[in-house]
């Protein structure tokens, strides 16, 4: 049944994609595209009751390619679940934001493609294909980014996140085969079963690479660059590649492998200031832009930056939670923001505003992603955040401070996000209008999911305590109950819940602060020019572009200098041979 | 006859007859191209005869006066991907070449190619590898300059001979000095010849002779301008088989040679890193599809070089193999990458007799009006740039595994190194891919003709295989794995 | 002695070829220099041939050299043709429109 | 011993080859260079292919020369030379004397020695590369055919629609695609 369950999740997106491809009307596209991914859907949830710890599914290659084999334990059914869920969710929404767009073949058959190659992503037990999904993804979110490909922002965009991205999936590539040479196999259980068996720079080498592959895949500092130029795609996109779901995969990949590199020196340190840097620096650029979808964007760094710290500290199970509960929040904000761009034609706040009285019902969704976003009690950001501080507080006191200073920001610019949409003064004469039905069901079941699903946390922490052997000791769940009063009676809590009220009042109070507004402008500055990163990438392309120019001077198209290139060689050559005799 | 010999003979025969039967009558030139798919096919007969045979039996060889002919794992593989790309190249030719001046010359001369190459990977003596080098380059030369009415053709043309004729010379000597210092042609006894010094250097003028035709940095000069110039058949011929045959004359000597220095190895890697990373930045900039991807055949022989750079310095087998399998792969993108690029030249530019190069700017919108030709060439450059699951990245995983099991530090960086080139060439294969998707379609895509059936046909053939072996790499373990040991039994480790 | 000889001579010989290829900017003169070239090479040959007591079969190598590269010399020549029809010069300077 | 005024003469005739200005007298330094060699070979005792080199090296291939110069004029070509004649030199001089690192002393294998007749050795022993040279003439031969090939002899038997190609020794007709190539 887990195997069929399995095949389901994956080859019913990438059968729905082939279907869309050679579909003839748009109508039948739409049509292919909800059908597959609302079964693909309904398989990943039903796969949640039929975890096993063992492979399902078997397909030997032989070689150095090894066995392929799919193992859906609690957190792969997990994460494929909220993939294919909020894949659905955003097809379904798609189907009015992109209404009328040229090449909607395209743009579905790419999303279900992404949806399958996620699912297979999470649920592989082969290192080598958790690689080949990893690259999947990245393929299909470049591929989405540039979906506008006469747009040259949109083009840049996409080849940024692509090369970025694969630069981390290099880290994996050498990660595992750093494993692989060690242990001549690639199955993955294999691997953090024996991860104290390996020498130790080899283990080293696994454990790095995969936290370069991580932080490049889940935009984190210094690698976080790409995900901004993301928004280029098609809002939908962004809610389910960039907020949801493909961002998520790198800190999969680090609470998969946990058991496995917690003991190597420094990793735990490194994965804890990756995240923790990522969460202010994320937090900082978000208050400083004005650009709807990039403030999602880097509230999205700043967010997965709080898993990854998580991590860091040794809270798999809070940052596990943070990730069901964000993805779910933060694609109801994007999709929200999609639904407010799709009627103003634009992404600039500064031109929005006033729009609670046009679009009532996108405000009420996006004003309660947005508190649980803000970390507000009852909304389920709240729960996930408030385990990753307790986490944190338990770990490394200094590091608490800090995450709590980016709590009070994230207050701070989700109600500066909030009140320049749908508050203060209108500046267009746009004639705005609320959204549309395919619109209001995804954001309404999305909005449910935010009030209801952090009543699941005991469950879902069974499900992983119960399907993850090598996670034994590292997992520190309790039932919901339990967590809700630990958590109401701990005095981090309310420290937090003090430090938000701080960063609402900061906002509400901004006019009357000029002092500490002017204090602040350096590092507003600094926050919009992404703290010299951007910069840094630049010029590192420059460097290679203006290297590549350099070099095609040597093609100089005269045959004596050709035939001068060939006896150069030979001396080269018979002068290495000389010495090298 | 055993059909080894025949496999290897049938060719060479068939030459001759193939251009007669073109001649034979004007109007039909086309006749010309039948009789070398008839060649082809009989070829195919063979080749699995020979296989079975080799399965069974081992090396097959078939000795005439004191000459060698040996049908091994590497002769078979390479006779396989020069079987696929000229069946595939002279299907596609039909519509392409049709009309051209001297059509029946261009099929004989095919031919003759590849008979050349597979007798090439059979030879088993020093002196006849080089006549089946060299008859494979002359044969090459009109090919190369098939357009020879037009100055940018010939000019391809010049800089090849120019430069194929001294690496050749190179090569001679080489010969020479090892006839004059051990007395013997025979590879096998070569590899049992004591040390010399004279054999390193005789090793040396293999390295830049041969070298000179597998476009290793500084030697391959000639390549981008004989590529960008020939019929694009002819382009996925020198790009999928001939640079790839110069690479395995020259494993066979260096291999015979490698008792006798250690350097080899070296050199290869060193040539390795060299050729990734300069063909890489120099196709970052090309604006010319063809250009682009001759350029980017430097960066995949440094690939191959790799995996057998490993396989001489540290004796892994998995280099030798993946090496290999890098070679095939390599032939099957870069031939469907050239032949779709060819069949969108032919659509855009040839079908209205115009001869102007394919530039990336034409591509735009490509996808919606040649949905199929730009399918291709985004799965073969995909593939090129190596994404999974398409064929590029298994061989390439194969290659890289091998340089990490050798628990070498210095092997290591190297994968590293070729691993980041891979995410480099992506900076000019995706947006190659992006512009054939883009919404508002180019002049020449707007006033563009269709592609004839004929074409679409071979572009999906390829495209199939590419997908096949990316998503089931062992479909041709078959081929790899038995070329992979042969090398390793010729490197005696 | 004759065997060291012979090897200045071919060496000597290839230096000459080498060194027409990389300044003569003519195409027939480069096909010349080519033909100087593999005159060394086939000497070469014979003198090895020579050298271990196999002059025959060095012989019938440099046959077979001197057969390739007579044949490599005609389609040079005839490429050379062509090229001084179309360019109207065999000057390689104007061979240089194909670079970067 | 006794060669070493033909190996020097060679050396001097390839000399003056590279160096001669006209083309006439490139091919026909080169001729002298192959009478040099041919008579080396003989004295080596190698008649057989000292015959050959004097009819194909000195006789054919000059003739071919000659006739190519007599078809396209001998068209003196002034100019430096594109790279520095100093770098070439030394090229040339590194390789060489790389190469003799690697030669001397010149130690030849002399322990085979096989004495049967040129006929014998090249028809039996090496019949395979007889057999290809035969494949290699088809080759050159088909190669100087398509290049020499025009255009208008099959346009003409065709429809006669592609009459204009330039005549053989007109100054070049502006290319249009030329500019673009540039890039």
């Amino acid at each position: 049944m887990a195997g069929l369950l399995v095949l389901l999740t994956i080859l019913a997106p990438w059968g729905g994609a082939a279907w869309v491809m050679l579909a003839r009307s748009d109508q039948l596209r739409q049509f292919a595209a909800v059908l597959s991914s609302v079964i693909a859907a309904c398989a990943a949830l039903l796969l949640l009751a039929f975890t096993l710890t063992t492979p399902s599914v078997e397909f030997a290659l032989g070689g150095v390619f090894g066995t392929f084999t799919f193992v859906p334990d609690g957190l792969g059914a997990f994460l494929a679940a909220v993939a294919t869920t909020i894949g659905c969710l955003t097809v379904i929404f798609s189907l009015d934001y992109m209404r009328g767009e040229h090449q909607l073949g395209r743009y579905y058959a790419l999303v279900l493609l992404f949806i399958g190659a996620m699912c297979g992503l999470v649920l592989s037990g082969s290192l080598l294909l958790l690689f080949i999904f990893w690259e999947m993804t990245a393929l299909c979110s470049y591929a989405l980014i540039s979906f506008h490909n006469d747009d040259p922002k949109a083009v840049a965009g996409g080849i940024k996140a692509l090369v970025i991205t694969q630069i981390g999936g290099v880290g994996l590539l050498v990660g595992i085969l750093a494993a692989y040479a060690q242990l001549g196999t690639l199955d993955i259980s294999v691997l953090i079963a024996n991860a104290g068996s390996l020498p130790a720079d080899a283990l080293t080498i696994t454990a790095f690479g995969f936290l370069i592959a991580a932080a490049a895949k889940s935009a984190q500092v210094p690698f976080h660059t790409w995900l901004p130029g993301a928004m280029e795609a098609p809002t939908p996109v962004s809610a389910l590649i960039h907020a949801a779901t493909m961002v998520n995969a790198g800190v999969y990949l680090l609470a998969r492998f946990y058991p496995a590199f917690a003991a190597v020196p420094g990793w735990t340190t490194a994965v804890l200031i990756i995240g923790l840097l990522s969460a202010l620096f994320g937090a900082l650029m978000a208050l400083s832009t004005h650009d709807l979808k990039r403030a999602l964007a880097y509230s999205t760094i700043s967010q997965l930056g709080f898993m990854v710290y998580a991590i860091g500290a040794g809270g798999i199970f809070a940052s596990q939670f943070h990730l069901l509960n964000h993805a779910v929040f933060k694609a109801l904000l994007f999709l929200g923001a999609g639904a407010v761009i799709h009627t103003m034609g634009t992404r600039d706040m500064r031109r929005m505003g006033g729009l609670s009285r046009a679009m009532p019902f996108v405000r009420n969704v996006f004003v309660i992603g947005g508190l649980a976003l803000a970390g507000v009690p009852f909304f389920n950001g709240f729960w996930s955040k408030e385990l990753i501080l307790e986490a944190g507080l338990e770990t490394a006191v200094w590091s608490f401070v800090i995450m709590l200073f980016t709590a009070g920001l994230t207050a701070l610019y989700t109600l500066r996000m909030i009140w320049l949409v749908f508050f203060g003064e209108a500046h267009a004469a746009f004639p705005a209008h609320d959204a549309p039905n395919a619109m209001r069901i995804a954001l309404g079941v999305l909005a449910a999911g935010v009030l209801g699903i952090w009543l699941l946390s005991g469950a879902f922490g069974h499900l992983l305590e119960t399907t993850l052997p090598y996670h034994e000791g590292v997992l520190h769940v309790e039932s919901t109950a339990d967590m809700i009063f630990a958590l109401i009676t701990a005095p981090a809590t309310w420290l937090t819940l003090a430090v938000i009220g701080l960063g609402f009042a900061l906002w509400v109070l901004r006019a009357r602060l000029t002092a500490l507004t002017n204090a602040l402008t350096p590092i507003m500055r600094a926050a919009a020019a992404d703290f010299g990163f951007e910069w840094l990438n630049r010029r590192i392309v420059t460097t290679a572009q203006s290297a590549a120019v350099l070099l095609r001077r040597t093609q100089t198209g005269q045959l004596n200098w050709n035939v001068v290139g060939i006896v150069t060689g030979l001396v080269m050559v018979l002068v290495v041979l000389m010495v090298g005799r | 006859m055993t059909p080894s010999l025949a496999l290897i003979g049938l060719p060479l025969v068939s030459s001759p007859l193939v251009y007669f039967a073109g001649r034979a009558d004007r109007r039909h030139a086309a006749w010309s191209r039948i009789a070398a798919l008839l060649s082809l096919l009989i070829a195919w007969v063979l080749f699995v005869q020979s296989a079975t045979q080799f399965s069974m039996s081992g090396a097959l060889d078939s000795t005439i006066g004191m000459i060698t002919l040996r049908i091994d794992g590497i002769s078979l593989l390479l006779t396989a991907v020069v079987l696929t790309l000229a069946t595939f190249v002279t299907l596609y030719s039909d519509r392409y070449m049709m009309g051209e001046m001297g059509e029946e010359k261009y099929y004989a001369l095919v031919i003759a190619m590849s008979g050349a190459m597979i007798g090439l990977a059979c030879a088993a003596d020093l002196f006849n590898l080089w006549v089946w080098f060299e008859l494979m380059t002359v044969s090459s030369f009109l090919l190369v300059a098939f357009y020879c009415q037009r100055r940018l053709a010939l000019e391809a043309g010049v800089k090849y001979l120019v430069q194929s004729a001294v690496g050749s010379v190179l090569v001679l000597l080489g010969v020479a000095l090892i006839f004059a210092v051990t007395g013997t042609l025979r590879l096998d006894e070569l590899a049992l010849a004591g040390e010399s010094l004279a054999l390193i250097g005789a090793g040396g003028l293999f390295v830049i002779g041969f070298g000179v035709k597998i476009a290793l940095v500084p030697m391959h000069t000639w390549l981008p301008d004989a590529h960008s110039q020939a019929p694009s058949g002819i382009s996925t011929l020198l790009s999928g088989v001939v640079i790839e045959a110069g690479l395995i004359a020259l494993l066979r000597v260096i291999g015979a040679l490698a008792g006798i220095a250690e350097s080899w190895g070296v050199l290869l890697l060193a040539f390795a890193a060299i050729n990734m990373l300069f063909g890489n930045l120099m196709a970052l900039r090309q604006k010319q599809v063809k250009r682009l991807l001759a350029f980017s055949s430097l960066s995949h022989i440094g690939y191959m070089l790799l995996g057998f750079g490993i396989a001489f310095y540290a004796g892994t087998p998995d280099g030798a193999a993946g090496g290999f399998f890098h070679l095939l792969t390599h032939g099957l993108m870069k031939g469907l990458a050239f032949l779709a690029a060819g069949a969108l030249l032919y659509g855009l530019h040839l079908a209205h007799e115009r001869h102007d190069p394919l530039t990336v700017n034409d591509l735009a919108g490509a996808g919606k009006r040649y949905p199929l030709a730009a399918l291709s060439l985004s799965i073969a450059v995909l593939g090129l740039g190596g994404l999974p699951p398409l064929a590029g990245f298994m061989s390439k995983w194969q290659i890289f595994t091998a340089g990490f099991e050798t628990q070498d530090l210095v092997l290591m960086l190297l994968v590293i190194f070729a691993a980041l080139n891979s995410v480099l060439s992506l900076a000019y294969y995706a947006p190659l891919v992006n512009r054939m998707y883009r919404d508002h379609p180019s002049s020449a895509v707007q006033q563009g003709k269709p592609i004839p059936l004929s074409m679409q046909l071979t572009l999906i053939g390829l495209a199939v295989l590419v997908v096949a072996i990316g998503v089931l790499p062992s479909l041709v373990s078959w081929l790899t794995e038995p070329a992979g040991s042969t090398l390793m039994l010729a490197l005696g480790r | 002695m004759t065997g060291t000889i012979l090897v200045i001579g071919v060496l000597a010989l290839i230096g000459v070829g080498l060194y027409g290829m990389m300044i003569l900017h003519n195409v027939l003169k480069l096909v010349v220099a080519l033909q100087i070239l593999t005159k060394a090479a086939a000497l070469a040959l014979v003198a090895a041939g020579y050298m271990n007591g196999q002059l025959q079969l060095g012989q019938s190598l440099a046959l077979t050299v001197i057969v390739a590269d007579t044949m490599v010399a005609v389609v040079g020549l005839a490429l050379a043709v062509q090229v001084r029809r179309h360019f109207g010069t065999l000057d390689t300077r104007a061979l240089s429109t194909l670079k970067r | 011993m006794e060669f070493l005024p033909f190996l020097l003469g060679s050396v001097i005739c390839g000399f003056f080859a590279v160096r001669a200005a006209r083309l006439l007298h490139a091919a026909l330094w080169l001729a002298g260079i192959s009478v040099l060699i041919a008579l080396m070979m003989y004295q080596l005792g190698a008649w057989e292919i000292a015959i050959i080199e004097l009819s194909v090296g000195a006789g054919l291939v000059t003739v071919l020369f000659v006739f190519a110069i007599a078809v396209i004029g001998d068209e003196p070509i002034s100019g430096r030379s594109l790279t520095p004649k100093l770098l070439a030199a030394a090229l040339v001089a590194a390789a060489v004397l790389l190469l003799s690192f690697f030669l001397f002393p010149v130690e030849a294998n002399s322990a085979v020695s096989v004495q049967s007749s040129f006929a014998a050795t090249l028809w039996q022993d090496r019949v395979l590369d007889a057999l290809l040279q035969v494949m290699l003439i088809f080759a050159g031969v088909l190669g100087v055919m398509g290049l020499l090939d025009e255009p208008k002899v099959r346009a003409a038997e065709e429809s006669g629609l592609h009459a204009e190609t330039p005549a053989p020794f007109d100054q070049p007709a502006p290319d249009s695609h030329l500019e673009e190539e540039r890039v």
